[in-house]
């Protein structure tokens, strides 16, 4: 159990200076402002930038690691398409023959080439498994026909990480095989999806795309093991107990609703009630704010798939409570007169819906919750594995 | 809070006379107003060509006392034509016309009359601010984008002040028409003063807040129709969704919700047009209990949905915007349980 | 729509009057103080004094039987016995052979039979078609063997309508028999089970009971539909529409919440704080009272199985935050030196969370809204009528 | 609350020795406290020979300065073996026993040693007045049916009061050992006084409150734990009811209150022993959500019993009484919120 702060010597300082600068040079008001507007979760500039830092998979000790982290997130950097390729590049450096790993390799680290995950289906939803764009192969080339939704970044990657089904007569989880397959060939389409939360993802079609087999990922069929890594790390998280990792991957939500709340308890001391009090003398003005700063602190301390679910809840309820608290103005979003710190509030109630669907929705966590927490039995239905045949048990 | 020792009913149906209004407008509304029509009068909010149908149609002025063009309705009738307005998500601010040609039509003033007769005849939009005026300290005003002449409270008097052009819209989440109007200013006519102003001001506010919150019922019992259509298509592992007790379970709360939020809006109004000193509480809780079902039937419409109900194309973003957004234009809903609460310290001994 | 004040002439006045004459004279202090010992929802002399009344089944008209019901309940009148009583009546009077229901009726009207609810059995929950009591014909009688738990007021009772698997080789529903068992019979043996809510019911123990013919109602195998009326009027309650009845079957519970609210106020008003001032002084004090006074009404006027649910998360929710409110106090019971009026907030604490369980859990009503109301698929669950059959559905 | 430019780890994780402390006393309860032991000691709430054992194994004298018998434990020590009897509902006032003792060492007075060594030995119990003494007006003191004395904070001193008997029994739903105590009596000794006494009984209570809390979070796992099980051997229609999402998904959300609050209360316990000044805000933190986790998991523990779960038979009832009635003991832990308000309001800029 430890809580100190981390001290830092010269060394530690000179790199958080150096993260400061580069934060400073590279996170402008304009990188904000054209992410605020496009929602893609990408800036070009930055993302180059990155790379030319050796920062695309950084080999820093844990505590650089931390102050880099927590650094380009206060700066709201937009680092999504960042995150899609480190989550895709390590089932790459694992499942990728030599040559193609070769090839990517130089060009992901130098920001060149990125990757985005290409699981959803329209009918799908949280069931990854049951994907049913289809691979068939000929000869030295795989044809896939489908499509897939909350494609994420797809826009300004190169390739992505696509699950198909090549033998849809086994149980689902046996006939997926994963492709890294080049965004630019033909047959591929994008189209924009946008979010009430103002991001902006994908529906990429896939028509008789014809891709070459050195971009299969892992054995014919045998493409769920190759998804695992990246989908138990959006799951799960990385594991580090130390204290200088987050405890669930919902972690960087806490901190928006932490900015969102201290936002909120400026708002309170500032503003005026029609008998020129201010909010904050209100006591249960207060007590609204301190069970949010509660639920904050306890969002950031529960590990695991409970702190997944725990986060996406605190930002759900105390976004909306806090635009309760404000009123219509916490309704006005950025650069509206009249707009409160930048149209947080506002970003913040509109966010929040996703992130109980982002990676799985709230419901598949708390089914992991319970059978792999708990140890309460699986469901009994029709498509879950425990019909679908023996040994494929997590 | 009820007196103990009386014995009250308790009864929530609708008569044929009331029935047969709020089927009007439900045939209106679901004709006249799908939701590519919310969507096209958006960022503004407001939809001229629908603001004069619902006019003629009399949504404003049946509720009017007889002499200023009145047919005779009640305040429930005019909720039963709010539940439907707020079903549709119609982009008119039809409660605040309505409760301000009502509160004209008592505290008439030289003048005021082309302002009444522009709500209930649809040409012109006069609009109530929902705070007291704090001199220099303008106010997010609904419907003030689309209004020429707003009705407030500053200090002791109940005034309009009227300008020639509507402001600035102030954009915002649940795309209502709102601006920033300062009342304060010295262009304002005064309609009364001292109690009887303060009186007025104080029923068109509990008028606004009932009415609002039969336009919240009726969005909420929207967008639970909506949630729940489609878990009944959407399957998971071979089976609906919605045969699933994690999505059924969150949707039979919001059901819940609903009903009870759209029969305690039904009583206040009752309340408020028969008895009004009886049960004044039950404002407040209308408030609230509408608000809490309205988000709530929101949220869960929307997350029920997964990622579909998370993107612009899918209608339920339209319900989940204006739920918070009605909520709180007259500011905090939750400040709305410190009123019950101190009616309880004041009549339970 | 109409929530007037009933006009009350002369006749109902004067009726008004003997309903509180009723009450004084035979819902004692005393009379509540045994309940409160014995939580067995019955008092003899009461039960009595009811049937010498002709207030078993009133015949009455609407506004009287309200008058009624109101007034008992207010003063705690201990009538779960009557409430059993009454629901059995009705299958009696359909189903019962004609001069086992001639022989009946008097006695029940006159307040000497009563009757108790024989459905869940200790495996079952609240999935009362699953019952395994067996009854097996042998020539004029039926040899009944199993166990019912949850029978409450059985040592107050003569007879127990009791559901029986009569045939185990057909789909659930279609292989009940319902009886009219009397408990005076031979391998009848009763045991108490004692709540958390302070109330008795019992456990009863059926070993070769042998019990004629004529005590069956309905047909052989035909329980499901003779049990169907009493439960609907359990799960749904009656329906009236003119606002002289309940909204839905828990409108005592949060009749209860609104007397322990109303205790609360007044602790609110007359206890002092460390600093002297009164908790009632306090506005986050009143927030939260005006929150449970909303529930209340809300609760009051929601209808059917919706207001079921919410009658009961009101009384769990309320009573729980009222024992906040008001300290260590409110947890001593009625009768300890400092006990709170009463000690109605520690019996509200512990008798709420029986109510989400009574009649169906709560759950149950959840997934009756799912499928009655909202129209939500069935869940397809190996043991759920969907699989066992055609013709089941409700 | 936490500041923006400060790194600071955030490890749960237990040291080696941090948990063979845990586990020796998990051991102990397992072994030596099971319900039934728990059942027999009602309604009291206590049991003698347990406090002996208890004790003997160091668990109120381990925590104390070295000079007054301690062995260097620390406050998290200390919390985990809260933890541990909380899990157990051992029947013995071991968190007001453990805080009095570290008081009274802080503290000491003419003879207040055997007091000391009464609660680290098991021979006498001294407990803690969560209220500030009110002149004339008693209070229900935790621990206060089986101690003799009592330490409490009256005006600006800091204040032991003795009985030759303990005060009677005040039977409670939590069937903790809670007595009637009038603190403002002339039998008084004045142990400190001034900011030395306000600060000496601050601390106090902030431990007491972080321990029960830790209390609170182990009977929060007890019940789960219980509550669990049940469902998985449990069948309607077919299947275990815990497959049912109606049942597990209540059972993750209470999982989700355990993790948090466990954690919660471990970090509070961490500040106050190294940096207690720097995060006061943990304590009142950690006690609301404990509690809140605590209530949770029992209302649900019991709820997924179903008719069983309400019955005096099944121990849940025994997790389900506790938990409410220790999270009372120092009166609305809903108040705590506002401490945490008032904090945020003091120190975010």
């Amino acid at each position: 159990m430890d809580f100190s702060a981390v001290v830092l010597d010269d060394e530690l300082e000179a790199f958080a200076a150096e993260v400061r600068e580069f934060v400073a040079a590279h996170v402008t008001d304009e990188v904000r402002a054209e992410e605020r507007r496009t929602g893609s979760g990408f800036n070009l500039a930055l993302h180059k930038a990155m790379g030319a830092k050796g920062w695309i998979v950084p080999r820093l000790d844990r505590a650089r690691l931390r102050i880099l982290e927590l650094a380009l997130e206060a700066a709201d950097a937009p680092l999504i398409t960042l995150s899609t390729t480190r989550l895709v590049l390590s089932a790459v450096e694992r499942y990728a023959a030599a040559d193609l790993r070769a090839e990517l390799l130089p060009k992901v680290l130098a920001g060149d080439v990125r990757f985005c995950l290409g699981y959803t289906e329209p009918d799908g939803g949280s069931d990854i498994a049951a994907a049913k764009t289809r691979a068939v192969r000929d000869g030295d080339e795989w044809v896939v026909n489908g499509q897939k939704v909350f494609t994420t970044g797809a826009q300004n990657c190169q390739y992505t990480f696509l699950i198909t089904r090549t033998d849809p007569s086994v149980p689902k989880h046996k006939g997926l095989t994963m492709f890294l397959l080049p965004l630019e060939t033909p047959g591929v389409e994008i189209g924009p999806i946008h979010t009430v939360g103002g991001e902006r993802t994908n529906v990429v079609y896939y028509g008789d795309v014809r891709v070459p087999d050195r971009y299969r990922l892992g054995p014919v069929n045998g493409g769920w093991a190759v998804l695992r890594g990246p989908l138990d790390e959006e799951h799960f998280g990385a594991g580090h107990t130390d204290g200088l990792a987050d405890l669930n991957i919902g972690s960087s939500w806490a901190r928006l609703q932490r900015r969102g709340l201290a936002a909120a308890v400026r708002w309170a001391r500032t503003a005026r009630r029609p008998d020129g009090s201010h909010p904050i003398d209100d006591p249960t003005v207060r007590v609204r704010l301190g069970r949010i700063a509660l639920d904050v602190e306890a969002a950031l301390g529960t590990p695991g798939p409970m702190g997944r679910v725990r986060v996406s809840e605190t930002l759900i309820r105390g976004s909306a409570d806090l635009v309760d608290l404000v009123g219509p103005e916490a309704l006005l979003p950025q650069g509206t007169e009249g707009c409160w710190e930048d149209g947080i509030l506002d970003y913040a109630h509109r966010f929040a819906q996703g992130t109980a669907i982002y990676g799985g929705t709230t419901e598949v966590f708390r089914n992991i919750i319970a059978q792999h927490v708990l140890g309460l039995p699986r469901p009994v239905l029709p498509g879950s594995k425990a019909l679908v045949g023996a040994g494929t048990a997590r | 809070m009820e007196q103990s020792f009386e014995l009250r009913r308790n009864d929530y149906s609708l008569s044929d006379d009331q029935e047969a209004v709020r089927q009007a407008f439900a045939e209106f509304f679901g004709q006249e107003c799908p939701t590519t029509r919310v969507r096209a009068a958006e960022p503004l909010g407001h939809d001229e060509a629908l603001w004069h149908q619902l006019a003629k149609l009399g949504a404003v002025s049946m509720a009017l006392p007889e002499p200023a063009g009145g047919d005779g309705a009640t305040l429930v009738d005019l909720l039963l034509v709010a539940e439907e307005y707020g079903r549709a998500l119609a982009p008119v601010p039809l409660v605040e016309a309505a409760v301000t040609a009502r509160l004209l039509a008592t505290c008439p003033g030289p003048g005021t009359g082309r302002w009444l007769a522009g709500n209930a005849e649809g040409t012109e939009l006069t609009t109530l601010a929902l705070h007291p005026v704090r001199p220099g300290a303008p106010q997010l005003v609904p419907g003030g984008a689309v209004a020429r002449a707003v009705v407030g409270l500053a200090g002791d008097d109940l005034v309009l002040v009227t300008a020639a052009e509507p402001p600035r819209l102030a954009p915002n989440q649940g795309t209502a028409p709102l601006a920033w109007w300062d009342l304060s200013g010295p262009s304002r006519q005064v309609l009364a003063t001292g109690d009887a102003a303060r009186g007025a001001y104080r029923r068109a506010l509990a008028e606004w807040k009932v009415l609002t919150a039969g336009a919240l019922a009726g969005l909420a019992d929207a967008v639970k129709r909506l949630g729940a259509e489609f878990t009944k298509t959407r399957y998971t592992m071979g089976v609906p969704i919605g045969s699933l007790q994690g999505v059924a379970h969150p949707l039979a709360d919001v059901e819940i919700a609903v009903a009870g939020a759209r029969n305690l809006t039904r009583k206040a109004a009752w309340f408020l047009e028969h008895e009004p000193d009886a049960r004044p509480e039950l404002v407040p809780m209308a408030f609230a209990e509408a608000a809490r079902a309205a988000t709530t039937a929101a949220a869960v419409g929307l997350h029920v949905q997964g990622g579909f109900g998370f993107t612009l194309e899918s209608d339920v973003t339209l319900h989940f915007r204006r739920a918070k957004g009605w909520s709180v234009l007259a500011g905090d809903p939750r400040a709305e349980l410190l009123a019950i609460g101190d009616r309880l310290a004041a009549t339970v001994h």
